[in-house]
């Protein structure tokens, strides 16, 4: 997942990166085909070079060495809400089929089932950012119809559309899960099955996926990680295997 | 000032208190102090309630939440506040909460500083939070009619900010990540200054652009070495991370949780006594060196 | 980036303009650069129009003014601006206006970096300036029903930066007064950073919580010693108050200003050209040393 | 009149210092009865301690050794319109009857006889701070009964008393001049005369204004400047008479 999020990225970026596998995605970027990548922490670290794994958005190792730190007001308002953000990473323990994300509870808001931790900075990511892509493994209590709660607006929120909400990013275009990848149709804001990771079926992922999953008109192949990628991956990036568990 | 003193003086039943720091110079020891001197019905607001908060909802002082993210960063949950909002058995008495996003906290915090009822903002457009939390309102654009997000003023009875150094005057300054201190101590009625060096007034004057909180605004500066760990301070001392993984075992379990505040928080007079109880931590953390060049100030 | 590329790539007839600084590195090299180059049409907006918006205004290149306090600091008048305005003989074309207070010009600039269509303040009741610029308008409280003043956002074209120091990607660190100059470089579509000194990338990361514009937003970065001059910069060059002073001759005189633009700013091709003709600058100018000491960032 | 506006200061008070007179004056009270005043500049600096007189209140001598720089938002909302100003002080072209402030143009807006600076940071000092103190030589075109444009409000604007439109500080008590003081009425927020310099008479004073001047019930005499007053002021804080003309 981590070499597969990496490749989404292009040269030159300017990423606002969560911590966990969009950080290592970021850090293996870097390293290989976007040294160039400008990493920008809701914690107000910008362009980091962390000298060890980050273990919070909050670590010394993002703020040593940095070009600039900056407080958070300046975070939200002069890079997020400016426009400035090309990619924003999320997570979520749930993702629907219109790419809504929930981070705040399982069951009803009032007596919930689990209390999550709650938004952090993921709503405004996935309202600013000019497109984001969401991080996920595949099950289907994690992909489920709809969402039991929207944190971070997807393509179309509860019937209405992203467009006519009037946000400015372009909310998650992919869901980068450990089977597959979902990309979000351009028409009906769907996520649909875009590409496979090699010997994955579409069955599989459908197994993964609380609706019926649509396909994308081609149906790409995901290249399995270089050698040089996993290298980086176990031996630079995370030997501590902080966060390559599974 | 000792810190059983600025608590006793300036935190009271019933406050709203802010102890900010994003992941950063979080000041464990005021919360610690809070808890021993046993301060009931607070509202605690904060981004991030970490921690400090988990132990200060565990301990009985915590009447309501206010927030965006309560999480332990990158190993888990907080515990007993989860137990409180999910009501689970082991929990203390239940929880109010406020919820807003880390842009919504932020904004809340600039407006409360700048004195203003309300802060603008482009946000939550098709998310729940609103309805969740009815003070997320609309405001109009007197210049395009659209509208607007906003968030009420965030003014707090009391805001503890940890940071490198001060005067005894209180004129304060910290680097690394400053989050919103600086918004959280304007908007506060009150404002207590917790450092690891107290300088004089030369060391503040060489360097003003590193200011950030001025004594003007401040009540009473305590010098605390070590005082925001498990946090960390930048140029003193690394997070301690094994610790804020140890807190994920000792959370979960309530009683692990009473003996901990037990041992370490209501078992010790103080925040000497505290690091006391921890030889080994200067020698795993304490900050390699990393200086940065000087300015020219003159003219 | 050579000052001539810059301006001839990134001002443009009609654009809105903004040199900022308050006192304090105040770009006279790219203005006069500006009036070389013979742009016309231009608004031009800051705070303080200074003396040198007073030049530009006489060189031609302004159609409008955007503004807040429009005097020589200490002195007395900008005689271009007022004879403009004035409609006095001797005056170029008429020039519009668009006054705000300075809090009314910050509230513009922050609005722009936020992308804010609006910015809230509590001003100008009772006062005759919403009358004189009918863009002043009110918003009101979703939470406490009052009305707030309200400006627009300011969003220029470009902004030109005089900074002590930037790495090649415009990395841009300054001390001292730093005004609204990070506001305003966010609000715009195109930024010029000019430094005294252009620094290695490891000079910047070694102190980062001085760096107030990031290379990202910046498109093109010159550099230009002296580049502020008759205003300064702290920790390299002090105002040059004489200068000032003798503005008020100069200037009050329309045959005597041409005279000026001769020598001083047409006259020459460049920035060094400038320097050359005034030998005794550094002699008299050049600051002197008040370094701050550093600090740790080391974890 | 510097050493009046100086001893309407109190130790320990926040001020917001305009250039020339005030300047002076608050260095004059730091130097003898309020060694811990806080001088901030609209430019940034706080608690500036400067080794010469500024020339502008962007003077480099400011900023060295003071104890805060800031940027100009955190100036005029974290300082300013928090309410943490406590005395301010202004000037101007012109002040009427209820202490409004000209410093934007004599005659009419659109086409003015002489067209003057404007307010810079006038209108909300005089807004915001808890009081104000203004400081002008007396004469009839200075002190007209209605001045030209409001730039700065006083107590009562074009028929509206101050409390009304809302505003958060108390606006301009006392208007320091180089004969005498006049006051604020606390009742109808007029001007009136309240304290006569040494050896001039009421006479001289209604002179130079130009609106009939009440008396304040107890009319009180202003004492004049110290030897050690006098001394600082021309050898120590303005030897070079920048400021101390006439």
């Amino acid at each position: 997942m981590a070499a597969v999020a990496a490749s989404e990225l292009a040269d030159g970026e300017v990423v606002f990166v969560g911590i966990g596998l969009p950080n290592l995605a970021c850090n293996l970027a870097r390293a290989t085909h976007a040294p160039n990548l400008v990493l920008i922490y809701e914690s107000g670290a910008v362009g980091a070079v962390p000298e060890r794994l980050p273990v919070s958005i909050g670590d010394p190792a993002l703020v040593t060495g940095s070009l600039m730190v900056c407080g958070m007001a300046d975070v939200f308002q002069l890079f997020l809400q400016n426009g400035r953000i090309e990619v924003g990473f999320l997570g979520g323990a749930q993702v629907d089929r219109y790419g809504n994300i929930n981070t705040t509870v399982i069951g009803p808001y009032e007596r919930p089932a689990v209390r999550l931790p709650g938004s952090g900075g993921a709503a405004e990511i996935a309202v600013h950012a000019r497109r984001t892509l969401i991080v996920a493994k595949l099950n289907p209590r994690a992909f489920p119809e709809q969402v039991d709660f929207i944190t971070s607006p997807g393509q179309r929120c509860r019937g209405t559309a992203r467009r006519e909400l009037g946000m400015p990013g372009a909310g998650p275009v992919k869901v980068i899960t450990d089977k597959a990848i979902l990309a979000a149709d351009e028409t009906t804001g769907e996520m649909v099955l875009a590409a496979l990771y090699p010997g994955v079926s579409a069955d599989e992922v459908q197994a993964g996926v609380g609706w019926p999953l649509a396909r994308a008109s081609r149906l790409g192949a995901v290249a399995p990680p270089s050698g040089e990628e996993l290298r980086l991956l176990r031996e630079v990036l995370d030997p501590k295997k902080l966060y390559l568990r599974g | 000032m000792p810190m059983r003193e600025a608590v006793s003086r300036f935190v009271r039943d019933g406050d709203t208190v802010v102890i900010e720091g994003f992941t950063h110079l979080i000041c464990f020891a005021a919360g610690h102090e809070i808890i021993r001197q046993g301060r009931r019905d607070l509202t605690l607001a904060r981004l991030t309630p970490d921690l400090i908060y988990d132990q200060m909802i565990a301990a009985g002082c915590a009447r309501k939440l206010v927030f965006s993210w309560a999480g332990n960063p990158g190993v888990g949950s907080l515990h007993a506040f989860r137990r409180a909002v999910e009501r689970k058995t082991g929990g203390t008495a239940p929880l109010e909460i406020e919820e807003y996003s880390h842009f919504g906290m932020v904004a809340r915090f600039a407006a409360g500083a700048a004195r203003l009822p309300f802060w603008p903002l482009r946000n939550y457009a098709g998310t729940d939070l609103p309805r969740a939390n009815p003070r997320i309102q609309t405001v109009t654009c007197p210049y395009t009619g659209e509208a607007l997000a906003a968030v009420p003023a965030l003014n707090p009875d009391v805001t503890i900010v940890h940071a490198q150094r001060a005067d005894a005057a209180g004129n304060t300054q910290m680097w690394g990540l400053v989050g919103v201190q600086k918004e959280a101590a304007f908007a506060s009625a009150r404002v207590i200054v917790v450092v690891e060096e107290l300088v004089e007034e030369s060391v503040i004057r060489s360097d003003p652009n590193r200011t950030v909180i001025p004594g003007m605004i401040v009540n009473a500066v305590v010098r605390e070495p070590w005082g925001a760990h498990p946090s960390y301070a930048q140029g003193y001392y690394d997070r301690d991370n094994d610790f804020y993984v140890a807190w994920e075992g000792i959370s979960r379990d309530p009683a692990k949780l009473e003996r901990y505040l037990d041992e370490f928080v209501r078992g010790v007079p103080d925040r000497s006594a505290y690091l006391a109880r921890q030889p080994g931590l200067a020698a795993r953390l304490k900050a390699k060196e990393a200086l940065s060049a000087g300015v020219n100030y003159g003219f």
